[in-house]
């Protein structure tokens, strides 16, 4: 590189900074908080949930869950004394970079509370970016153990743990006499989570056997391999904790091969597709699950609200999600500000504020301290709840 | 053969290429441009957001011309490439967590686990022929992304979280979003420079024999198989480095980034950019990662576009939109002088 | 025991029907037809947007409703092979390898995305089902769903090689493989043997396609990326542009498999079938059933 | 004097085809060898043995007295042999200067570290392949432009090209399949020179040739194949008279039209 180059680019680059410096803000040289809500300006939630990707449904209930909880709180009046809220929603599919980058998006926007947080793998990487904004994120619907493990302050999560979702499991199964079970998971962070514990505390507790405990691998057709597993072992319940794609193929090679035993899904199977999947071996599935609204006595009106505003049935973590709006409008009102540490505490505080999964208060590791899980099962292809409860 | 050939009948269009835009790219300058502004760009916009943007894209750029040396100047169609950015990120990781390292230090034993698997992975494989080694090496990248999520210690399907930063001295914090992206920058910039150089070099050289002929290459000395491997190992640190760079960015390493579908979009960085050129390489990456962040209707089709885009140019432009120049400098007078060991025999 | 080698045979059914086409192709013009897999995928969509048209179909006509869906399929993703041909890997015959590859991984893509693009990404359950009795032969529990689907897949692989075997265009691709300068000098009209090649590799596809929809009940945009792979994997097993070789490699393959994730547990399935490609790329790459060619400059 | 080239018995084999069976010669310092023989005789295959792109069947290459039967051929390349091919077989998109540089690759004079830090080694390094680069195409009388991808050349300015990519190399044996192939009469005529000013630079040449008028003029012995066998051996004058020679080029038909033309 010869020296005449050189300075011209020593030269371009002075000019550049210059202009910058002088110019725009929102640069590294600006003062003051970037994005930052102005005190009279709308209150912005952050949502980053699966809008691409195959878990793309569940990110549409979980946004419109948040929509409608929005709306109602600005037609009540808004926070703080008339300021409204607004939803800023962004994609993770599933995906840890992409979920970086969504909830650096809305970091960058300024937002006050995070209501987003799907796949548990995707959400955690996204935790110490909310932390370092000193950000408040309401989890509602990843629920695996790593995500409060670390122990953040900022991190609160409203759908039962894979601990809580276990525990009711394992109470069904003593209460409904399955004496041995097979645990089976995709291999996910969220599945994997559940099987770990549902193993632990079956083993603590003592009462039920588990005859085999295997994973499979997402997204193929053909699971003729744990079929045959099960079938060699012969439980009397096949407990799957993965999502409702394989869940429904393996339900259907499950029924083909002649197995009479019974079948419980995981809350990530808990989809209007799986009975149509599964086909004719869906009726009398179980499924662990928080409360839907279907399920929900009393929620009539709520459904006939969501369906007004966005034509649609309400699914999957539609309800947490609405739930995580008015808990942090909650919390932001409780606080009085939009301050990060203001809003925690308020959160830390909030005893017997009405959820659909009950009243809330955290535990001391920011988890429900009821999971609020009940029993459904598949009965004429759709999700009810079931008669019998743990 | 004395000096009386018939110098008309070679082809008229010899020159450097006249339009402005390849002048452009041609230019010495580009380079200190593109550096100039990737420096400057923080200074337009800071927030996390943007600079959690160019980051990513930075390290989108060392990861492509990591694989221009494989696919570019060698001619070996890599389609599992983001398993040696696996195998960095996860090694820096793995041991950053466990003994509370800070990531910098982590990069020796990072650059000893890549260079095993480019040797694990080329060793056996670069003596097929180049459509197997494609299927090889996308059949490698699953086998490392399935066992990275099926073993407890890279931590299964969650992977690793909570990795520590890249370094931390005093005050000067290297967590902090803008540090990390400089430092990223250099770091992408000073390989980006070493693996044009390398290029331009008896090696660089020799693997593009590799690419033309490799009859031609061995009857001239060149040990085509230890050329590849050469080339396979180069590429797996670049991607290894990566990895480094990607575990201080996102603080986490989980399985489902290191999908079949990120080995595409680099390799379509480089085929879309220009196979061997190193220009071309940094543009298509940076338009690949850059690209669905601006235009958000693009980002939901882009995989369509890109798709679409990579049989277009492999129909029309094979070389890629910006080839690698075809002609280079000649001397200015004539040497008369025969070089002195032009009449030595042996090497 | 009998339930695994029923159940390797049945998924290697698939396989072999899927290892034809890439087989054929690559015998052919040594093309690896990355794309292949996605023209499976193709299939099965097609024929769920058939099914869903037709409407209501009462499950006594299922079967027939079936196979009528199943030639019209293969007819649609047979031209769509033909295309893909025309378009993305005729115009780079002669080009470097490497170019023709990128071009078929970019096919690939634009399948699999632009099905996205048009259905949507999520998983669609399939409008009509095969459930039928169940056999117990042997220790296995068969289906007959299982048994009909074979007998589809072993038909057409019969009727493929009595095609190449006894018929004039059969003949041709033979000789195309053998040496495709020399059958251009012998009057063979390269272009549309090729062409046909493309049709009946991706009609063969296109029926598994069917018939996994069919029989799984669910399909989405990227289900045909695994299974090509797989379905090369049983190509190169049993030797790559050998005919009778995909069958027996697609066989082999699905035992490979079902013994493979009995041992090592079903999470390291794809590991071990992956692992046996590159052992036998490495090892022997001509296959089971191929040839040793001759190294020539 | 130890024989440069000392072949014994080659033999080779394609499945049941023998195209070399059991050819033995040897050359000399700065000797010009031709082979000759019809089409099929098994001449390139002998090549190929020689620089170990085929592996013999039996029978062993011994280059400068080292055995290098059954070497890979960069290590052949490495003792002291280069080649030309019967087609061209350059590198189409790299530039001439390029094409030439490759026969210099075992010079070597660089590593991959001085390339990424340009180290004054590197620099010297460079500006020696260049200027040798330059200077072998000199040699050659390559005119033209040296900075372009060689596809844009005519096909006698590539010739040229791969000839001087083998001079490069530096090797005592040189290889020339078929050099005269496609040459017009003063091409062939400035080859003739060329062949003598590279046996003065010390090079044994060892040509395959289908011009009979070049071969007697150029060769200082002659070997003549047929069915992979050595039929005669000799000088011009000897190899003329031959009366096996004769039925082989002459003796049915038309093959003698092959004198002057090209394979």
């Amino acid at each position: 590189m010869k020296t005449g180059t050189r300075k011209t680019v020593l030269l371009v680059i002075g000019a550049a900074m210059v202009l910058t410096t002088a110019g725009c803000g929102g640069g590294l040289l600006s003062s003051g908080a970037s994005g930052a809500a102005t005190p009279s300006g709308p209150v912005k939630l952050g949502m980053v949930v699966p809008i691409s990707g195959s878990s793309a449904p569940t990110g549409a209930y979980m946004k419109n869950g948040a929509q409608l909880a929005v709306d109602e709180i600005n037609k009540a009046g808004g926070v703080l004394k008339g300021r409204k809220l607004e939803l800023m929603v962004e994609d993770e599919a599933c995906d840890a970079q992409q979920a970086v980058a969504s909830a650096n998006k809305v970091v960058s926007a300024g937002v006050v509370v995070s209501v987003g947080g799907y796949c548990s793998g995707a959400t955690l990487p996204t935790l110490p970016i909310f932390q370092k904004a000193n950000i408040p994120m309401i989890i509602p619907a990843a629920n695996s153990q790593d995500l409060v493990k670390q122990g953040l302050a900022n991190v609160f999560l409203i759908n039962g743990t894979g601990k809580q979702q276990s525990t009711t499991a394992l109470a069904f199964m003593k209460k409904s006499g399955f004496t041995t079970v097979a645990l089976v998971d995709d291999n996910t962070s969220y599945s994997k989570d559940i099987t770990t514990e549902t193993q632990a505390q079956i083993v603590a507790d003592g009462s039920v056997k588990v005859l085999l405990n295997t994973s499979v691998t997402a997204g193929e057709s053909d699971y003729s391999a744990v079929v045959r597993a099960i079938m060699a072992k012969n439980p009397a319940l096949v407990y799957w904790t993965g999502y409702y794609q394989e869940g429904g193929l393996i339900i259907n090679q499950l029924k083909k091969a002649g197995f009479t035993g019974k079948v419980m899904v995981a809350d990530g199977s808990v989809d209007p597709s799986l009975p149509k999947i599964a086909g004719a071996g869906a009726e009398g599935v179980f499924a662990t699950m928080t409360q839907t609204p279907d399920t929900i006595k009393g929620a009539e009106r709520w459904i006939a609200n969501y369906k007004a505003a966005f034509n649609a049935d309400p699914g999957p973590y539609s309800t947490q999600s609405y739930d995580a709006v008015r808990l942090a409008a909650k919390a932001i009102e409780d606080a009085g500000s939009t301050k990060g540490a203001d809003i925690i505490k308020a959160l830390e505080a909030i005893d017997g504020f009405s959820m659909f999964s009950g009243p809330l208060k955290f535990t001391p590791e920011h988890t429900l301290s009821s999971g609020g899980f009940v029993i459904l099962v598949i009965k004429d292809g759709k999700f009810i709840l079931n008669a019998l409860q743990p | 053969m004395s000096e009386n050939v018939d110098a008309t009948l070679a082809p008229q269009r010899l020159g450097p290429p006249r339009s402005p835009i390849s002048r452009l790219l041609e230019s010495r300058l580009i380079g200190w441009v593109a550096l100039a502004a990737a420096l400057l760009a923080p200074f337009v916009t800071a927030s996390p957001y943007s600079l959690n943007v160019m980051t990513t894209a930075a390290i989108f750029v060392l990861l492509a011309s990591g694989l221009n040396i494989v696919v570019g100047y060698c001619g070996l169609l890599d389609l599992g490439y983001i398993a040696f950015m696996a195998v960095g990120a996860y090694t820096a990781g793995i041991i950053s967590k466990s003994f509370e390292l800070p990531l910098l230090f982590t990069i020796p034993a990072v650059l000893v686990m890549t260079i095993l698997a480019g040797l694990i992975i080329g060793a056996p494989t670069l003596r097929l022929r180049s459509d197997y080694l494609a299927i090889v090496t996308l059949g490698f990248g699953e086998i490392t992304r399935i066992t990275a999520n099926n073993l407890s210690v890279t931590g299964g399907p969650s992977g690793i979280f909570g990795i520590p930063g890249l370094l931390k001295i005093g005050g000067l914090d290297v967590e902090n979003p803008a540090v990390l992206y400089y430092l990223t920058v250099l770091v992408v910039s000073l390989f980006v420079l070493a693996s044009a150089r390398l290029g331009k070099s008896r090696l660089g050289r020799a693997w593009r024999f590799v690419r033309e002929d490799e009859d031609a290459a061995e009857a001239m000395g060149i040990h085509t198989y230890k050329v590849k491997l050469l080339a396979y190992i180069f590429g797996a640190i670049w991607g290894g480095l990566g990895g480094v760079l990607f575990a201080a960015h996102l603080s986490a390493v989980s399985p489902q980034s290191f999908i079949f579908l990120q080995s595409a979009l680099v390799l379509m960085a480089v085929v879309l950019g220009g196979m061997g050129n190193m220009r071309g390489v940094v543009i298509g990456a940076l338009v690949i990662s850059l690209l669905p962040e601006l235009l958000r209707d693009f980002a939901s089709n882009r995989y369509l576009v890109f798709g679409l885009l990579l049989v277009v140019v492999m129909v029309f432009r094979p070389q890629g939109f910006w080839p690698a120049r075809g002609y280079e400098r000649e001397r200015a007078t004539v040497d008369v002088d025969p070089p002195a060991v032009a009449t030595e025999q042996g090497r | 025991m009998t339930q695994l080698i029923w159940d390797g045979l049945f998924v290697g059914s698939f396989y072999a029907l899927i290892a034809l086409g890439y087989s054929m192709v690559y015998g052919i013009i040594k093309l690896l037809n990355f794309a292949h897999g996605d023209i499976y995928m193709l299939g099965a969509f097609i024929g769920f947007a058939l099914l869903t048209s037709m409407g209501g179909i009462p499950a006594s006509l299922s079967l027939g409703a079936l196979l009528i869906v199943l030639l019209v399929s293969m007819l649609i993703t047979g031209g769509a092979g033909v295309l893909i041909e025309r378009l993305a890997y005729r115009p780079l015959r002669g080009a470097p390898r490497l170019a023709v590859l990128i071009s078929a991984v970019g096919v690939s893509f634009s399948l699999e995305y632009g099905i996205a693009a048009i259905a949507g990404p999520n998983p669609r359950a399939y409008p009509i089902r095969l459930e039928g009795g169940v056999f117990e032969v042997l220790g296995a529990r068969a289906s007959l769903p299982q048994i009909v689907l074979m007998l589809i897949a072993a038909g057409l692989m019969v009727a493929l090689n009595f095609y190449i075997q006894k018929t004039s265009t059969g003949r041709a691709m033979r000789s195309i493989a053998l040496d495709s300068n020399a059958s251009l000098l012998m009057g063979i009209n390269v272009n549309a043997v090729i062409t046909r090649t493309f049709f009946i590799g991706s009609a063969l596809a296109g029926a598994a396609g069917v018939m996994a929809g069919a029989y799984y009940g669910k399909i989405d945009f990227l289900m045909g990326f695994i299974i090509g792979l797989k379905a090369f994997t049983a190509a190169v097993i049993g030797g790559i542009g050998n005919i009778k070789g995909a069958m027996l490699g697609g066989l082999v393959l699905g035992f490979v498999e079902a013994f493979g994730s009995q041992w090592f547990g079903g999470q390291w399935r794809d590991v071990f079938s992956f692992a046996v490609l590159i052992l036998f790329l490495t090892l022997r790459p001509t296959g089971i059933l191929g040839e040793r060619v001759t190294e020539r400059m | 004097m130890t024989a440069v080239l000392e072949v014994k018995d080659l033999q080779v084999a394609f499945g049941g085809v023998k195209a070399v069976d059991g050819l033995s010669f040897s050359a000399h310092e700065r000797e010009i060898i031709a082979v000759i023989g019809p089409n099929g005789a098994g001449k390139t295959s002998a090549f190929n043995c020689i620089t170990g792109f085929y592996r013999p069947t039996s029978g062993s290459v011994r280059i400068k007295g080292l055995e290098t039967t059954g070497k890979r051929p960069a290590d052949i390349a490495a003792v002291g042999v280069t080649r030309t091919f019967q087609n061209l077989r350059l590198f189409p998109d790299l530039t001439v200067l390029d094409n030439v540089r490759a026969g210099m690759h075992l010079y070597g004079g660089q590593n991959w570290a001085d390339a990424i830090l340009h180290t004054p080694r590197f620099k010297r390094s460079e500006a020696m392949y260049t200027d040798e680069a330059n200077y072998w195409l000199d040699f050659v009388g390559f005119e033209g432009a040296r900075g372009v991808p060689v596809r844009n050349l005519s096909y006698g300015q590539q010739k040229r090209v791969e000839i001087a990519r083998a001079l490069a190399r530096k090797a005592e044996l040189l290889l020339l399949d078929e050099p005269a192939a496609g040459l017009n009469y003063s091409e062939k005529q400035q080859l003739l020179v060329l062949c003598g000013r590279i046996r003065d630079l010390g090079t044994s040449i060892v040509l395959i040739e289908h011009d009979m008028g070049l071969v007697m003029e150029l060769s200082e012995r002659i070997i003549v194949m047929n069915f992979g066998r050595e039929i005669a051996v000799g000088t011009p004058a000897e190899v003329k008279a031959n009366p096996a020679v004769i039925e082989a080029y002459l003796g049915k038909d038309d093959e003698g039209a092959q004198s002057n033309g090209d394979a």
